[in-house]
C-alpha cells in the first residue's frame, strides 16, 4: 500500500502496571499512511499499545518513535505537539460532561490554536460527518451510548491529524452506523492519514482488507504484514 | 491570546455554577472574617492612640529659677526623642488648677497664706513612644537637669495599662497573621477541593493535545476572579454589618474622644488583593501537582 | 447496623485521602480562627474584670453627724443593687491619704491648722454594674440622703473607659457571632464541595438499591469525625501559638494584676461540638439536596 | 416460554427530554421468566426503556407496573426495594472508581442487608463466573474495557435478581467472552430469572432464539412475541 517510510517504530517495548505485564517485547513499524488493525481478546493490551504511542502512560522499558520524535526522551513542552499528530477514539468516549457536544469538539481545535471561525465550521461539518448536527449544544450524559461515540470520533478527526488512533470505534453503535463510520475512516486513510484501528469485532475486520497485528496477553502473536 | 483565557475562564464559571458559588461563598466568608478583625483591630489602634496622647511627665522646676534658665531647659526638652511638646505652668496657674480640681476640700486652699507650689513643666510625649521603659528613661534623663527639682510621671492605672495596651497590641499582630494565613489557606484548600472534582477534565484536555500553559491560564483567571468577587461580596456584608451596630450601640455613651470608622479603602482594597491571591495560590498548588504527573 | 456504617465511613475516609485531608484542614483552620478569637476575648473578658473592680464611689458626709447614723447609712447603701461594699474613711485617714499623695505639694498641708477634709464612705461597685448610667442613678440615689453633702464618682478616664469596654464587649460579642457563622459555613460548603465531587458514586448507589438512610449514615459519620478531628487539630495549633506567644512577651512588663490563660476546657468542648456541628451541617445540606431528586 | 403471568407491564408510556421524545406510545408484557431482545439502532430508545423501568428516570406519560408495583405512583421510601429485583448491566458500566472491584460488587449486598461472610463467598462466586476472580483487588480504572464490563456483569447477578437488564452487555467483549457470557445469562434464566437485553449485536440476536422488541425513534416497530 503505497508509501514505505514508517511513522511509528516499536523497539522492544514493555509496559507494566505495577507486578502486571501489560505489553511484552512488542517490535514493530507503522508505515505513513498505512490502515492498521489491532486485534485481540479482551484485556490483550491493545489499548495499552495505543496509549503508549500518545504517551497516555509512560513506557516502561524500549522505544517508540514516532515522526521522528523518540518518546522515552521527549521534553515535557513538545508532548503536546507530539499528541497532536494523534486524533484518538477514545475505548471510554473521554467526553467532558459539562461542556456541550460543540464545546467539546472545539476545544481540540481551540488547543491547536485555530482561529474562531474556521472553529464552527470544521466543528459544523466533523458532527455532519458522523451524522450528529442535530445534537450540537447537548450535553454528553444526555445522549445515548452510541451518539456519545460518535462524538468521539467527530472530536478525533476534527484536527485534521495525521494519526487516527480508534479504540473500539463502533462497540457501541449499530451496523448501518458502525460501516459509516467504517466508511469515513477509509476516506480519512485515502486521504493520508495513518489508521490504526484496535477492536475485536471480526466482522469489521472482515469487512475491510488491511493489515492485522493481533496482541494475546501482551505478546505480539501474528502481524500480517502490510497488504 | 489572554482574551481567549478569559472567554474560556468565564465560559467555565457559567459551566459549573454550583462549584463556583460555593467557592466564592467561601471565600466571602474567609474575607468577612480577616476584614471584621481589621476593623476591629483599626479602631482599637485609633483608641489607643486617643488614649496615649494624653502621657504627659509633670517636670517641678527648683524654686528661685530665673525665667530665662526655665526657657533654654524647655529648648532643651523639647528637642528630647518622644517628646511632643512642652508647655510652662507657673506657680499661680498650679494653684488655680489645684483649687479647681479640690472642689470639696477647697477650704484646705483659701485657707492658705502663700503659695507653696512651685514653678513646673508640663511634658506632652509622643504617642508613637509606646514602651512605659522609654519614659522613663525620658523622665530620668530630666530629673538630671540642676534646675529640676523632681519629675512626675506616670499615674499607676496609665502605667498598668500600657502593659496591657501592649498585649492588646501584641495580639492582634499575632491574630491577624493567624487569620490572614488561615483565610489564604482556607481558600487555596477550597480551590484545591474544585480542582480535585475537576480533574478528569484536565486530563482529557492533556490527552487531546493542550499546553500547560492552556491548561493553567484560564484556571488562574477563574482564581483571580473568585478571589476578587469573594473579596468584594466579604467586605460588603461587613458593611451591612458594620451598619447595623453603628445604629445598634449608644453613640452618646460611648463616642466622647473618638468615632468608630470603617475599614480604610486602602486596607479594602489590600484584602481584595490578598484575597485574589489566596485565589490564584489555591491554583497554583493544585495545577503544580496536577502538571508534575 | 450502626458499627457497619461506622466501618463503611472510615473504609471511605481510607478510599478518599486527599479529599478528606483536605476537607479536615479547612475544618481545622477555621477552628483556629474561631479559638483564637475565643482566646483573645476570654482574656480581655478577664482583663476588663480586673480593671472594673477598681470603680469606686466617694461619698462625703455633712459635717457633725455622729457615728450612729453614719453606720446606719453604710448599712442602706450596702443593701443597694449594684455595691459590692462599703468602708468608712474619717476625715483623719482621708487628710493622711491627702498627704501622700500630694508628695509634692506637702507644705500645702503641713500648713494647716484644722483637717478641713469631711468624713466619707468608700462605696465599691459590683463590676457585673456595666453601664455607666447605673452608676449614675446609684449616686444620685446615694445624695438624696440627708446625711449626704455630695458624691463623686467617674474620675473621668473611667468614665470614658466605661464607654470605651462596652464597645469591645459589643464588638466581641457581634464578632464571636460573625467569625462563628462564617466557620460554620466554610466548613459545610467545604463539605459540599467534597459531596460534589462524589455525586457520581452516590447515584450508583441509589441505582443499586441503596436507602436514602443506607447513603446517608456514612456521610454522618464522616461529617462527624471530620468536624471533630478538624477542631482537635485546630486547638492543638493554637495551643502551640499561645505556648509560643507566651515565651515571647515580656511577662513582667505586662502581668501585674492578671495573667493570660488559655481558653478553659468547656469552652474546647464546645468548640470540637461545634465543628462536628458543622460537619453534619454541610453533610445535611447536601445530602437533602440530592435525596430530593 | 412456560410461566405466562406478565412481571412487567408497560401502559402507552412515553418519556421525553425536553422537547426531545425518547419513547413514545409504548404498550407491552414481559412475562416473568421470559427471555427479550430488545433491539433497534443508536439513539432508538433502548437505554432509556430499561432506565424507565428500575426508576433510572422518572416516567413522562403512562403507566409501568413491575412486580405488582406502579411505578408512576410508588413511594420513595419503596423505591430501593423496586431497583433490588433488578441487576443491571449499565451501558457505561457505573463503577465506583475508587472503590475495588471486590467493594463494589459488595457494595451490592450490603444493600440488600447480607451477612459479612455471605457476601464474601458470593462476591467470589460471581467474579468466577464471569473469570476476573483474580483482579478482585484491582480499582476498575486499571482494567481493560471488556473486563470493566465483565465486573458490571458480576455485580448485575449478585443479589440473584428476579429481572435481569443487560444493556449492550457484550460491546467491549470478544467473541469468546461474549459467548461466555450468554451462556451465564442463560443458566440464570433457565434458573428463573427474567433476562432483558438490549443490543444492536445482530450476531448475538441470532445465536439465540428469543422474543425481539424493536424500538426506532422511541417507537415500537415490532414485537415477536414470546417464542
Ligand atoms: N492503569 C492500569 N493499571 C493496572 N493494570 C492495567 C491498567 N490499564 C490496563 N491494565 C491491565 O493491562 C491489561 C491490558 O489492558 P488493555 O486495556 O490494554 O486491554 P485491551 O486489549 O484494550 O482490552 P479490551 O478489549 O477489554 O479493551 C489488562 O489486563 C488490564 O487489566
Ligand atoms: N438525559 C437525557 N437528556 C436528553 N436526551 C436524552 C437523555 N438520555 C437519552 N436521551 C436521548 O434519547 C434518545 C434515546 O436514547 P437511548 O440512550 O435510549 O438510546 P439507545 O437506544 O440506548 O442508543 P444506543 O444504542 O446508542 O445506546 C437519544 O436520542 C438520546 O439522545
Ligand atoms: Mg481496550
Ligand atoms: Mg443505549
Amino acid at each position: 500500500m503505497g508509501n514505505s517510510a514508517p511513522i511509528i517504530r516499536i523497539f522492544h517495548v514493555y509496559k507494566r502496571y505495577g507486578s502486571q505485564t501489560a505489553l511484552a517485547d512488542i517490535t514493530l513499524d507503522i508505515n505513513a499512511k498505512e490502515f492498521v488493525f489491532v486485534t485481540g481478546p479482551s484485556g490483550a493490551g491493545k489499548t495499552t499499545l495505543l496509549k503508549l504511542l500518545y504517551l497516555g502512560e509512560p513506557i516502561s522499558e524500549g522505544h517508540i518513535i514516532v515522526d521522528g520524535m523518540n518518546l522515552t526522551r521527549i521534553k515535557r513542552d513538545r508532548m503536546p505537539f507530539l499528541r497532536r499528530l494523534f486524533g484518538v477514539i477514545f475505548q471510554d468516549y473521554n467526553l467532558i460532561p459539562n461542556k456541550t457536544v460543540y464545546e467539546n469538539i472545539a476545544l481540540v481545535l481551540e488547543i491547536a490554536g485555530h482561529k474562531r471561525n474556521m472553529i464552527t465550521k470544521k466543528v459544523g461539518s466533523v458532527l455532519r460527518a458522523v451524522g450528529m448536527e442535530d445534537r450540537m449544544n447537548a450535553y454528553p450524559p444526555s445522549l445515548s451510548g452510541g451518539e456519545q461515540q460518535k462524538i468521539t470520533i467527530a472530536r478525533a478527526i476534527a484536527g485534521d491529524p495525521k494519526i487516527i488512533l480508534a479504540d473500539e470505534p463502533t462497540g457501541s453503535l449499530d451496523e448501518d452506523s458502525a460501516g459509516d463510520i467504517m466508511n469515513l475512516l477509509r476516506v480519512l486513510h485515502a486521504r493520508g492519514a495513518t489508521v490504526i484501528i484496535a477492536t475485536h469485532d471480526k466482522e469489521l475486520i472482515r469487512s475491510i482488507p488491511a493489515r492485522q497485528i493481533r496482541l494475546d496477553h501482551g505478546h505480539l502473536r501474528e502481524d500480517t504484514g502490510s497488504i | 491570546m489572554m482574551l481567549m483565557f478569559l472567554k474560556r475562564a468565564l465560559l467555565d464559571l457559567k459551566n459549573n455554577p454550583l462549584l463556583h458559588t460555593v467557592t466564592v461563598i467561601v471565600i466571602a466568608l474567609s474575607v468577612l472574617i480577616v476584614s471584621t478583625f481589621m476593623l476591629f483591630s483599626f479602631n482599637m489602634a485609633k483608641m489607643i492612640t486617643v488614649w496615649e496622647s494624653g502621657v504627659r511627665l509633670i517636670v517641678y522646676i527648683k524654686p528661685g529659677i530665673p525665667m530665662a534658665e526655665i526657657e533654654t531647659l524647655m529648648d532643651d526638652i523639647s528637642h528630647m526623642s518622644g517628646v511632643k511638646n512642652v508647655r510652662f505652668i507657673s506657680k499661680q496657674e498650679a494653684l488655680a488648677k489645684l483649687a479647681k480640681k479640690m472642689n470639696k476640700q477647697l477650704s484646705l486652699i483659701e485657707n492658705l497664706d502663700k503659695n507653696p507650689l512651685p514653678d513646673a513643666l508640663e511634658v506632652w510625649i509622643n504617642p508613637a513612644m509606646k514602651q512605659w521603659k522609654e519614659i522613663e528613661r525620658l523622665a530620668i534623663h530630666i530629673e538630671s537637669s540642676h534646675l529640676v527639682d523632681d519629675v512626675e510621671y506616670g499615674k499607676n492605672w496609665l502605667k498598668k495599662f500600657t502593659g496591657i495596651l501592649n498585649i492588646l497590641r501584641f495580639s492582634a499582630v499575632m491574630m491577624s497573621l493567624i487569620f490572614f494565613l488561615a483565610a489564604v489557606f482556607i481558600v487555596a484548600n477550597t480551590i484545591r477541593l474544585v480542582f480535585y472534582s475537576r480533574i478528569e477534565e484536565l486530563k482529557i484536555m492533556r490527552l487531546v493535545g493542550a499546553t500547560d500553559r492552556f491548561i493553567k491560564m484560564p484556571f488562574y483567571i477563574q482564581g483571580l476572579i473568585q478571589g476578587a468577587a469573594g473579596g468584594l461580596i466579604g467586605i460588603v456584608i461587613l458593611y451591612v454589618f458594620f451598619i447595623i451596630m453603628l445604629s445598634s450601640i449608644d453613640i452618646d455613651a460611648v463616642a466622647y474622644s473618638f468615632s468608630i470608622e470603617f475599614i480604610p479603602v486602602k486596607s479594602m482594597i489590600i484584602i481584595i488583593f490578598c484575597s485574589m491571591f489566596a485565589g490564584w495560590l489555591g491554583c497554583y498548588i493544585s495545577l503544580r501537582r496536577f502538571l508534575k504527573q
